[in-house]
Order: structure tokens, then sequence, then C-alpha cells
């Protein structure tokens, strides 16, 4: 088939997914943070809030789009756009699963596989910067002004021990291909501890992952790094002269940014797309199972309600549990989606990780920031990094 | 199809380059700037080059530019102003540029002629492994020292940057 | 088979990296533990490599690296080890060994404590580099290293200005002996183009035996200067008792028993090519009996316990000379092996005497320490008659050899030399009976040293005694040949009552009849104030060198040559330069944009120039 | 239309760029756009760098210009604190305002 053809309809697939669930990415986070303080959350709009997203879009959508005077007007509107475009371009070295045949035509379930993929993703990440940086300046205004500095100075720190965490399973992978990458975590110690980086000899990346994910906190501007949009001190940071779509662009830049990361954190250290122990000895039959107690649980909720509210929502949850758990046994079926079933719950949790963080910790002071990155994230990445790479030389 | 990403890429890069020079905000120099860089990044994966355009933009327009635009916000720098010279500037310099790029243009026409076409991927050696490579044994005693360098610059800049005490 | 020689200098050196970068900041013990260790691990190393390498018929060399190359002239980075290398060896690595040990006891309560086993461990560090070089020029690295360290050590207590002063003194008298040794490297590369000692021997073969001043002779000579300054001898001697400036560990190890005896053997070491100076080598023999004489005379009336035994060195050291002179290397160097073990013990004994007085040094307020400090009654006891000749104890071996090549050589020699063996017995019984016998003269309460104090004493008194079994001129004979000079009975008991008639005029003056001494000092009293004044030498050359030096660099160097020649030429430059540079200045706008203009004017040239050639 | 350019064409790029930088060092006055100036400059040597390493078949060029991008990094770092020092200690950025060193 036509290469390009190939790619536009890859492309669209994704961008499709990853739309849907960048919505339902806010959607859950409210809900979570919600329930961490024993609220409920988004309630009203469709059955537990669930058509609460599309509200909000439309609701962005017509919003006047103000332009506060005095800003500079070009770079005000390039702002947002260039946040949300870069923090989508890297979506497309990112690999979801092996390679498959649909209608004879075989293809990864991945956009483009770059020989230097890990760098491409670390300079898109790099440039992520300008968007808030940017929109922090042309919106002429001190608040954001701060915002965009601290946001320049915290990314360019963070990026430091970043950059080595990412560099220490590069050295056990041999590559930079986010796909070989993946491929070479896909053995198994004594048939069922999986070769994942953080689990992977020669020296276990838990250190490398753990300050990964503390830079991705940083990196993504998220509680308890979320200085550059502090609101109790600078209102809404760099996007406070922002509203309308502008606004939901930074917004939806900051969600592709998590997402990004996460999926980043699941190639590079939870093996991608493969599941914790190998097909033959049951893995195959986990989703059907996680989805079959899933939807008891959701039955158990439908038949003893707590809220008068909830009327049928449990039930219909609980049958497109089952109907879920039924497909996955379908050997075809599974195939097809267990790689993406597994990239999607490695990245979920991770992702659950960030909401959890944020519904839990506070906020860094700005020099505890800096402090934090230099003299204490920095040196373990190093050390690491060196350990990792002293440790290869011998052992690999 | 070479020709025509050349083409849209160089002119790119002379336009943004113009426009570090004529600009006159230092922001909007900048942002060019690194216009450049990246229309330059493509250029050098036509030539080959896949890991030094990343690195292009990791380092350049990822590092070294957003200290600058650290910089130029931190001192809220204006626009340029006039002063007074800078028509004797320009009576000097104008004519001294024009004839540097005639004769380097020159230069390379003569040198170079045009029938040698360059082609995308018929030289692939600018990967990770062989730039990687060629860093680690042939020139590891420049990039030892360049290390060095480094961190010569890193101390410098902390001394510069340090607040005095008194 | 590889020895690894390099081992045994580089484990002091790392025990003084450690405690010179790292001891200020590390508790005493591990301080201790660190620089004993590095030495006795050492010590163990040479055991091993020697054993290793028995039985060392031929020299073993290692090659590391080519320091130096120019032109044809090699110098390499090489470490050997032969019988006579072997010897030094163990003597520096055991006898630094013990006081190590010692020292651990003697500073324990000095502030400088880390500072002072650095420097120790810096010491043996560059002693092995130099009695392990396989040439001159490494040699000289270890030679000047221990000078090094001899300095930092004389001046050790630098809080007093007679130690920074007797420290200077060291240096600057031994800038004198090597500057003759460096002259004689020179000659050296010139006439062998090689500093090897293997090659530099080799070549040696080829030259006639000098019965004229020639360059062999020349190089002998030069090098004696050079040993002269190190290990003290006429002229240079000077240095030697102002240096018992320095802890007394020092004045045992560096002053007594293994840098000062450095020349005597490098002398042993050049043998084949003192073979072929002749002349040379009588001067070797001449300066040693001129000095043997000379110090021991100014011992017998010194009352500083550390200034006594410190002319004995001088005067010892000169008779190793007079045995490597006379052609009897081999006695030479066992002189010097015996010398280290009851010299040593004699430093550490006054040393503990020192402790046990709380610092003091003067003989005329000591007195009575037999019972309070037995140990080291004892073992001084044994040091005493070691050096005193008493017959089967290390010293009276050693030193008949010497005295017998000696009237082989010359029987007038062989009188001089006995007597002074006549006096070194009377002054070192004489600081002997002062310290131990008759009644206490001073205040405060002696006390025995510490067993780590003693320990090594102990040892020590066991090798003085003993150590005169230790077949050391025979293991030797292979390198020097065997003596040429057969025992002679007659000389032997000769020598041997002089020594015993010292001994018994030192109880005469000093036990029996303290008395006399100060009559005879009355009766005597020019005599005895220009001996007392150690012959005024230090004033002679302190009005003959120093002053002269001192008052022509002031006048014609300082005031004339370099206020009125270089002063008034740079700064005339400087005016020049100035004047030019007022001219240029007009050039330099103080615009950056100005320069970049020029630099781009510059650069277009250049294009034009390179694209009109092309 | 060709379907693809020769080397030369690149190198013209890189001397244009180069003298866009250099105008802009010459011409501008305000120092942080001079420096950008600078830095256009050595994006333009690189440039030549790789093109030739492409014309050799050679990874050296591209190596040289990794180092220039590395000491353009070291340099951004010293530079702009010296920028920042000149700064605070003078309160322009112009350089024409700079000038302690005439006379």
């Amino acid at each position: 088939m036509n290469f390009f053809l190939l790619s536009a309809i890859k492309m669209a697939m994704v961008m499709g997914v990853l739309m849907l669930t960048l919505l339902y990415l806010q959607w859950a986070e409210r809900k979570v943070v919600a329930h961490i303080q024993v609220r409920l959350g988004p309630y009203r709009v469709g059955p537990h809030g669930l058509l609460q997203p599309i509200a909000d879009t439309l609701k962005l959508l017509l919003k006047e789009d103000l332009t506060p005077p005095g800003v500079n007007k070009g770079l005000y509107v390039f702002a947002p756009f260039l946040a949300i475009t870069l923090s989508l371009i890297s979506i497309v070295v990112i690999p979801f699963g092996p390679a498959i045949e649909v209608a004879g035509v075989q293809t990864w379930m991945q956009l483009t596989d770059l020989n230097v993929g890990v760098v491409f993703v670390l300079a898109i990440s790099s440039l992520a910067v300008y968007g808030i940086v940017l929109a922090g300046w042309a919106s002429n205004s001190k608040y954001p002004l701060l915002g965009s500095l601290r946001s320049a100075a915290q990314m360019i720190s963070y990026e430091l021990p970043l950059g080595l965490t990412i560099a220490a399973p590069l050295l056990m992978a041999n590559t930079l291909s986010l796909r070989e990458i993946v491929l070479s975590q896909s053995h198994y110690y004594w048939g069922w501890i999986p070769a994942w980086n953080v689990l992977h000899g020669p020296l276990p990346q838990v250190i490398a992952f753990v300050v990964f994910m503390i830079a991705a906190f940083a990196e993504t501007n998220r509680i308890p790094f979320d200085l550059p949009e502090a609101e109790t001190e600078l209102v809404a940071g760099f996007h406070t002269e922002y509203s309308s779509m502008k606004f939901a662009g930074f917004f939806m830049a900051e969600y592709a940014n998590m997402f990004t990361v996460c999926s980043m954190a699941t190639v590079l250290f939870l093996g991608g797309w493969l599941p914790p122990w190998p097909a033959e000895k049951g893995s195959v039959f986990f989703p059907s199972v996680m989805f079959a107690a899933a939807g008891l649980i959701a039955l158990r909720h439908g038949l003893y309600r707590a809220r008068p509210r909830d009327r049928r929502s449990f039930q219909v949850i609980a049958m497109v549990s089952f109907g879920l758990a039924a497909l996955f046994l379908i050997p075809a079926f599974a195939q097809f989606f267990s790689p993406l079933f597994w990239f999607g719950l490695k990245t979920g949790l991770l992702l659950f990780t960030f909401i959890w963080v944020r519904g839990t910790l506070p906020r860094f002071r700005y020099d505890q920031l800096m402090r934090f990155a230099w003299s204490f994230l920095f040196p373990v990445a190093a050390v690491n990094l060196m350990a990792t790479a002293l440790l290869v030389a011998i052992f690999g | 199809m070479d020709a025509i990403i050349f083409l849209i890429f160089a002119a790119a890069a002379v336009i943004f380059g113009i426009n570090v020079v004529l600009r006159t905000h230092p922001v909007s120099s900048a942002l060019a700037l690194i216009g450049v860089m990246a229309s330059l990044a493509v250029i050098y994966l036509l030539l080959g080059a896949p890991f030094l355009a990343a690195v292009q933009v990791l380092v350049y327009a990822g590092a070294i530019m957003v200290l600058f635009l650290f910089v130029i916000m931190l001192l809220n720098a204006g626009s340029e102003k006039k002063s007074r010279g800078a028509w004797m500037a320009r009576l000097a310099g104008v004519p001294l540029l024009v004839a540097l790029l005639t004769i380097l243009s020159f230069v390379i026409f003569r040198m170079y002629p045009r029938s040698v076409g360059v082609k995308f991927g018929s030289f692939a050696a600018g990967t990770v492994e062989r730039v990687g490579s060629a860093l680690f044994t042939t020139y590891l005693l420049p990039f030892e020292i360049t290390s060095l360098l480094v961190l010569i610059a890193i101390l410098g800049a902390v001394v510069l940057g340090y607040k005095e005490l008194d | 088979m590889e020895q690894q020689l390099w081992i045994i200098p580089a484990l002091p050196l790392a025990g003084f990296l450690v405690n010179g970068l790292l001891g200020r900041r590390l508790p005493k013990a591990a301080v201790t533990a660190v620089a004993i260790t590095s030495v006795a691990l050492s010590f163990l190393w040479v055991l091993k490599t020697v054993t290793g390498l028995m039985p060392l018929d031929a020299a073993y060399v290692e090659r590391y690296f080519d320091w130096i190359r120019v032109g044809s002239l090699r110098i390499g980075c090489d470490l050997m080890m032969d019988r006579l290398t072997a010897v030094m060896v163990l003597v520096v690595t055991g006898v630094g060994l013990l006081i190590h040990i010692y020292a651990a006891g003697y500073m324990a309560h000095d502030t400088g404590y880390a500072r002072f086993f650095a420097y120790l461990n810096l010491f043996m560090f560059f002693m092995l580099t130099l009695v392990l070089a396989a040439n001159y020029l490494l040699m000289f690295v270890g030679w000047e290293g221990v000078g090094l360290c001899s300095y930092l050590l004389i001046g050790f207590w630098f809080l007093r200005k007679s130690a920074t002063n007797a420290g200077n003194k060291a240096f600057i008298v031994n800038r004198v002996g090597d500057f003759g040794f460096s002259l004689a490297i020179f000659l050296l590369v010139i006439n062998f183009n090689t500093l090897d000692f293997g090659e530099v021997f080799a070549k040696l073969s080829g030259w006639p035996v000098e019965n004229t001043v020639g360059t062999l002779t020349l190089v002998g000579l030069l090098l004696l200067l050079g040993a002269t300054g190190k290990s003290a001898q006429v002229p240079l001697y000077v240095w030697l008792p102002d240096a018992m400036e320095g802890p007394t560990p020092v004045s045992a190890l560096i002053h007594a028993a293994t840098m000062v005896t450095a020349g005597v053997y490098m002398v042993a070491r050049t043998a084949p090519l003192y073979l072929k100076a002749p002349m040379a080598l009588e001067m070797v023999a001449l300066i040693g009996l001129v000095t043997a004489f000379f110090a021991a005379t100014i011992g017998l009336v010194q009352n500083d316990i550390k200034k006594v035994f410190a002319y004995s060195t001088v005067s010892q050291l000169g008779y190793m000379f007079l045995g490597v002179g006379t052609g009897a290397f081999a006695a030479g160097i066992f002189h010097l092996v015996t010398h280290a073990f009851f010299k040593a013990l004699l430093f550490l004994g006054a040393g503990s005497v020192i402790h046990a007085l709380s610092g003091e040094q003067d003989l005329r307020i000591m007195g009575g320490l037999r019972k309070k400090t037995p140990w080291t009654f004892w073992t001084l006891a044994c040091a005493s008659v070691s050096i005193a000749g008493v017959p089967f104890t290390a010293g009276f071996f050693s030193k008949d050899e010497i005295l017998v090549a000696a009237y082989h050589h010359a029987p007038w020699m062989y009188w001089v030399g006995t007597l002074a063996a006549g006096m070194t017995a009377f002054y070192v019984f004489r600081a002997f009976f002062l310290a131990f016998f008759g009644e206490y003269r001073g205040e405060g309460h002696p006390h025995e040293s510490p067993a780590v104090m003693t320990l090594p004493l102990a040892a020590l008194a066991l090798l003085s005694l003993a150590g005169g079994f230790i077949p050391v001129p025979g293991w030797l004979e292979p390198l020097f040949g065997a003596p040429s000079a057969h025992h002679n009975p007659v000389l032997v008991a000769v020598s041997v009552s002089f020594g015993l008639a010292g001994i018994f005029l030192a109880w005469l003056f000093y036990v029996a009849r303290p008395e006399l001494p100060g009559a005879l000092a009355t009766r005597f009293s020019g005599i005895y104030r220009t001996v007392l004044n150690k012959y005024y030498v230090d004033e002679i050359y302190n009005a003959a060198i120093v002053k002269p030096v001192v008052e022509g660099s002031r006048s014609l160097l300082w005031k004339g040559i370099d206020v009125e020649l270089i002063d008034a030429s740079v700064n005339g430059i400087a005016a020049r330069a100035r004047g030019v540079g007022d001219m240029l200045r007009r050039m330099q706008s103080g615009y950056i944009r100005n320069y970049a203009a020029w630099v781009l004017l510059g650069a277009v040239v250049l294009m034009l120039a390179i694209g009109g050639t092309r | 239309m060709p379907q693809t350019i020769p080397l030369s064409w690149y190198l013209v790029l890189s001397a244009v760029l180069f003298a866009l930088g250099a105008a802009g060092f010459v011409f501008r006055r305000n120092i942080i756009t001079m420096f950008m100036s600078i830095e256009l400059m050595l994006n333009a040597v690189n440039l030549t760098f790789i093109a030739f390493a492409y014309h050799l078949r050679q990874v050296d060029g591209q190596v040289f210009a990794f180092f220039v991008m590395v000491v353009a990094a070291a340099e951004a770092a010293v530079g702009l604190a010296i920028i920042l020092t000149v700064f605070k200690n003078r309160a322009t950025l112009q350089v024409d305002e700079i000038a302690s060193m005439k006379n």
C-alpha cells in the first residue's frame, strides 16, 4: 500500500484515540481527585458525568476569545499552537504494539520508527518550554512573565536528570530506536520475571525510573512542580491572560505531555506493550479476568445502589465490561488488542500516579525546586548512569 | 523531492536569518534564530546527519536559545535604539559584506562544479553509532578536553552569576 | 620473572598521599596504621623480591617507560636490584620500619602528627627510589627528594627560628654538593651518552686506568663533592650537627641510618668508575679519614647529647668513606649496615632519654637515669659497646675490616683511624656515663618510655650486638671481589685496645673522678675552647663565603646589575612599547563593532588572497 | 526542476547565513543580538562542516560540527553570564555605551 496512505490512516487512528483519551483523562483526573477528597466530582452531565468533557469543550469553543490589549499579537496567538503541536509530535515515535497484519498489509503499531527516536523525543520535549515562555512573554503582564521565567529555568534544570535517566536504559538496550528498546526487553528470567529495564540486569533501573518520573512531573508542570502556573502565587501563571480555545490549547498540551512522558516511561522502563509474564503462562487471559472482575464489581454496585441517581449506569458498565471480557477471549481479537491493552494499562497506571500525586502532595517552594533538581536528582541520575555504564561494560 | 525540500528550507533559513538581523526586538531576533536552526536541522537530515539534526534541535534550540530568551526576558530588554556612528558602520560594512559574500560564492562555484548533486540517503553515516564511535576513538582527546572546557564554562558562569556578599 | 620492583617505593608514596592529603581529617590511629603499614608492606615486598630473585648473581633490571629521549640519549624510568641494592633496601625498609614504630610513640603528642608521618613516608619513597634507581638521573631524583624531605623534617617545628635556620642550612649546603653531582651527570652524558649504571660500566671497560687527572677522575671528584654534601663530609659537614633540630626519629632515620649514607652508597655503586680513577679514590679515602678524625675531636667536648651523636655520625661516615676509598667497598657498606643499627639505636635511645626528661638535651643536667629508665639504659649500653668496637659486637667487625683495609692501603691511615676509634669510644661512653651514672642533676621526674618506643630499641639492640655476624662482605663479594687484606690479629688487637682505653678513660673522667675534666679544661683552655666551638668552622665559613656572597649580591648583583642593567633595559623597552602603543592606540576605539569591522576586512582580504590563487 | 541540488548550493546557503550573521554583528547595537549573530555564524559554519562531511563521505565533519555545538553551549553560558554582570553594573545592553576600553 502507498506509504502516504498508510501513514494517513494510522495517523487518523492515533489522533482519534488520543484526542478521546485526552478528553477523558481530564474527566478521570477530576473524578480521582474528587474521590481522594471524598467528593463525587462531575456527576450531573451524563451518567457519572461522562459527558462533562464534551460539555467543557463546547463551553470553551463558544466562549468569547479575548485578546488583552498590549499583548504581542503574533506570539500571543502562536504560543498555544506551538505548545499543543510540540506536545503531539512526540507521539509519532511511540510504539504502541508489535507488527500486525490487517487486510494483507503488514505494519507496526507505531507511526514511524526513527533510529534516533529517543533523541528525537528529547529534542521535541526540550522545545516544549517555548510554548510556555512565549505565552508568558507575549502576554505582556507580570504574572505570566514570572511564570514563564520560572518555567524556563525549571524545565532546563529538570531536562538534565531526565536525559541522564533516559541514557541508562539506552546503555542496556544498545539502541536509540524506541521499537528496538521494547524488543530488547522481551525475554523473561526463569520463564516468568520480565526483563523490563526496571528489573533487567546488569543494573535494574529502579532509581532511573523513579528519577525519570519525578523529572517528568516537573517537565509537565504538574503538582508538586507546577510553579509556572501556581494559582495561589501567580493567579494562573503563564496562561493567566488566555481564555477560550487558546486556553484549551495549553490545557490539552499539558495532558498530551503527560501522556507522552508516561508512554516514554512505559517504553523505556516497563517493557512497552509486552505482558508482565509470558502468554503461555496465562497472561492472555488477564484482560478477560480483569474486565470480568470489573463487571462483577459494577454489577454489585448496580444492585445495591448508594445514590438515587445511580439508576442503570452501573448495570450498563457491568455489561460493557463483560462484553469486553468476552471479546478478549476471541483469539483474533486478543492477538490484536492485548498489546494495546498492556500498553494502555501500564501508561494508565502511570497517569493515575500523576493524578494521585496531584491529590496528595503540596507544591514545592521555588528554591527548593531548583535545589532538588541540581543537588539531588542530577547527582543521583549521574551516579546511576555511571554505575550502569560500568556494569554494562563489565557484564554487557 | 530533495530539491524541493532543500529549496523550501533554505529559503526559510535565509528569511529567518534576515529576520535575525533586521528585527529590532531581541525576542523577535531570537525566535527567528530558532527558525534558522530548525530549518538547518532539516537540511542536516538531507545531508545524512540525523543525529546532528536531533542534537541541533536539542542543544541549540532546546537549551542555548532558551537561555537567550530567559536572559532577554530577565533583563526585560527593549527594542534597540539608534545611536551615532550607525551610518558609518553601514557605509563601511555593507560593501565589505557584499564583497565577502561575492568572493565566497565565486570561490565555491569555481571549486565545486554543479554536476554533483546531493541525494538524500546516499550517505547514511550520520547515525549515533558512527558519530559516537568517531567521538570516542579518533577524537577521544578533543572530546575529553571539550568536557573540561564545559566544566570551566560552568564554573565561569557560576562565578559570574554569583551574588557578591559585600 | 617480573618482580614488580616499583611496588617497593610505591607503597610509602601511597602512604604519603593518604596522610598528606587526608591526614588532618583522619584519626590518629588511622594515620599511624597507614604510615606503618605502608612501610611494613614495603619491607615484606622487599623480602619477597629478594628471595624471589635469589641468588641474585646478576643485576636484575625492570624498565617501565622512557623518561627522556633526546637524539640517541635515552634515560628510562628503570629500577634495578642487585646484591648492593638488596642490602641497602633491606636496611632502609627494616630500620625505617622500626623507626616508624618508634616515632608513633615519640610524636604521639605532637600537633603535626599526620604531617610528620606524611613527610616520613615521602622520605621512604625517595630513599627507595634513590637506592633502586638503575641510572644516575633517577638516582638524582631520589637524592634531591631525600634532601627535600630532610629539609622539611629538620624544619618540622617551623615555629622555632633555629629549626628553620637549620633546615635552610642543610638545604643550601647540600646545593653545593648537588651542584657537583649534576656536573658529574653532565660529564657522564657527554662521555658515555647514557646514564644507565650497567651501560656506563660496560662502556667503562674500554677506558684505561687514569694515572693523571682525566675525565674519569673529574667525574669521580665531582661525585665525591656530591657525596660530601649529602654524607656530611669535610668540608660540607657543617649542616649535620645543626640538623639535630629536627625530631629525634628523623635524626635517627635520615641523619644517621639512611640518607646520610647515600653518599657512601653512591661511591660504592660507582665503584667500577673509581677503580679506573685511583686519584679520585685516594681523595675519597683522605676526605673520609680527615672527617673521621676531625669530627671525633669535636665530639669529645659537646654537651648536647644529640650533638655528640651527630658528630659521631659524621665521624663514622668518615670511616665508611675511608673504607670505600681504600678499595674495601664491601667493608664500607658493611659498616654502613652496622652503623645503621647502632647509630639509629643511639639516636632513638637519646630520644628516649629526651622523652623521659620532657625535652632536656643537655648532658650536664642528666645523670643517674640507669634506675629510672632501665630499658633505655640497657639498649643504649648495647649501642655504645657496639660503636666502641668491643669485640664480637657489630661495630667491631665492620670497623676492623675498614681499619685493616686502611693499613693495607697506607699504615698511617690506620693509625689515625685507630686514634679516632679510641676517641669515638671515649665520647660515646662519656655521654653514656653522664646520662646514666652518678646523681640526677636536673629537676622533674624522669619516666620510662612506652613499649611502642622500647620495643624498636630492643630490636635494634639485638641487631647492634649480633649484626656483625650478618655476612655482608661475603654477600657482596661477587660485586666487589674478595678483600685484598687478610685479617691481622695484631692490628685488630691494637684497635680494640684503643677502644677499650677510650671506654676506661671515659669511666675514669666521668664516673670515678668527675673533677678531672674540669681541671683538664682549664689547663688546656685554648684548645678546649677551640674544640668546643667546633674549630670555628661555621664562623670561618660565614666570614669567608656567606658574607662575601651576600655582600656581593647586594652591592653588585642587586644594586649594580639588576637595577642598572636589567631593570633599566626592561623599563626602557616598556617605555618604547608604550610609545608605539600610544601611536597604535588611535585605532582602538573601544567599540566592539569597530573591531568586528576590522576582522571582517581581514576576512575579505584573506578570501581574496585565497580565491585569487585557486 | 532538477531532482538534486549540487553541493555548492549548500555552501552558498552557508555563506549567506554567515554573511547575515556577520552583518548582524557589525550593525546591531544590542549586545544580546550581537551574541545571537555569532550563533548564526556558528550555525553557518556547522552547515559547511556537515556539507563537506557528505561530500567527502566521512563522518569527521559531523564530529567537528558536534564540537562546535558543545563549544557554543559553553560559550553561551559564559557569555550570557557576562552579559548579566554587565547589565547589573551598567544597566544597559547597548554596546556603544559600554566603551570603557576607549582611551
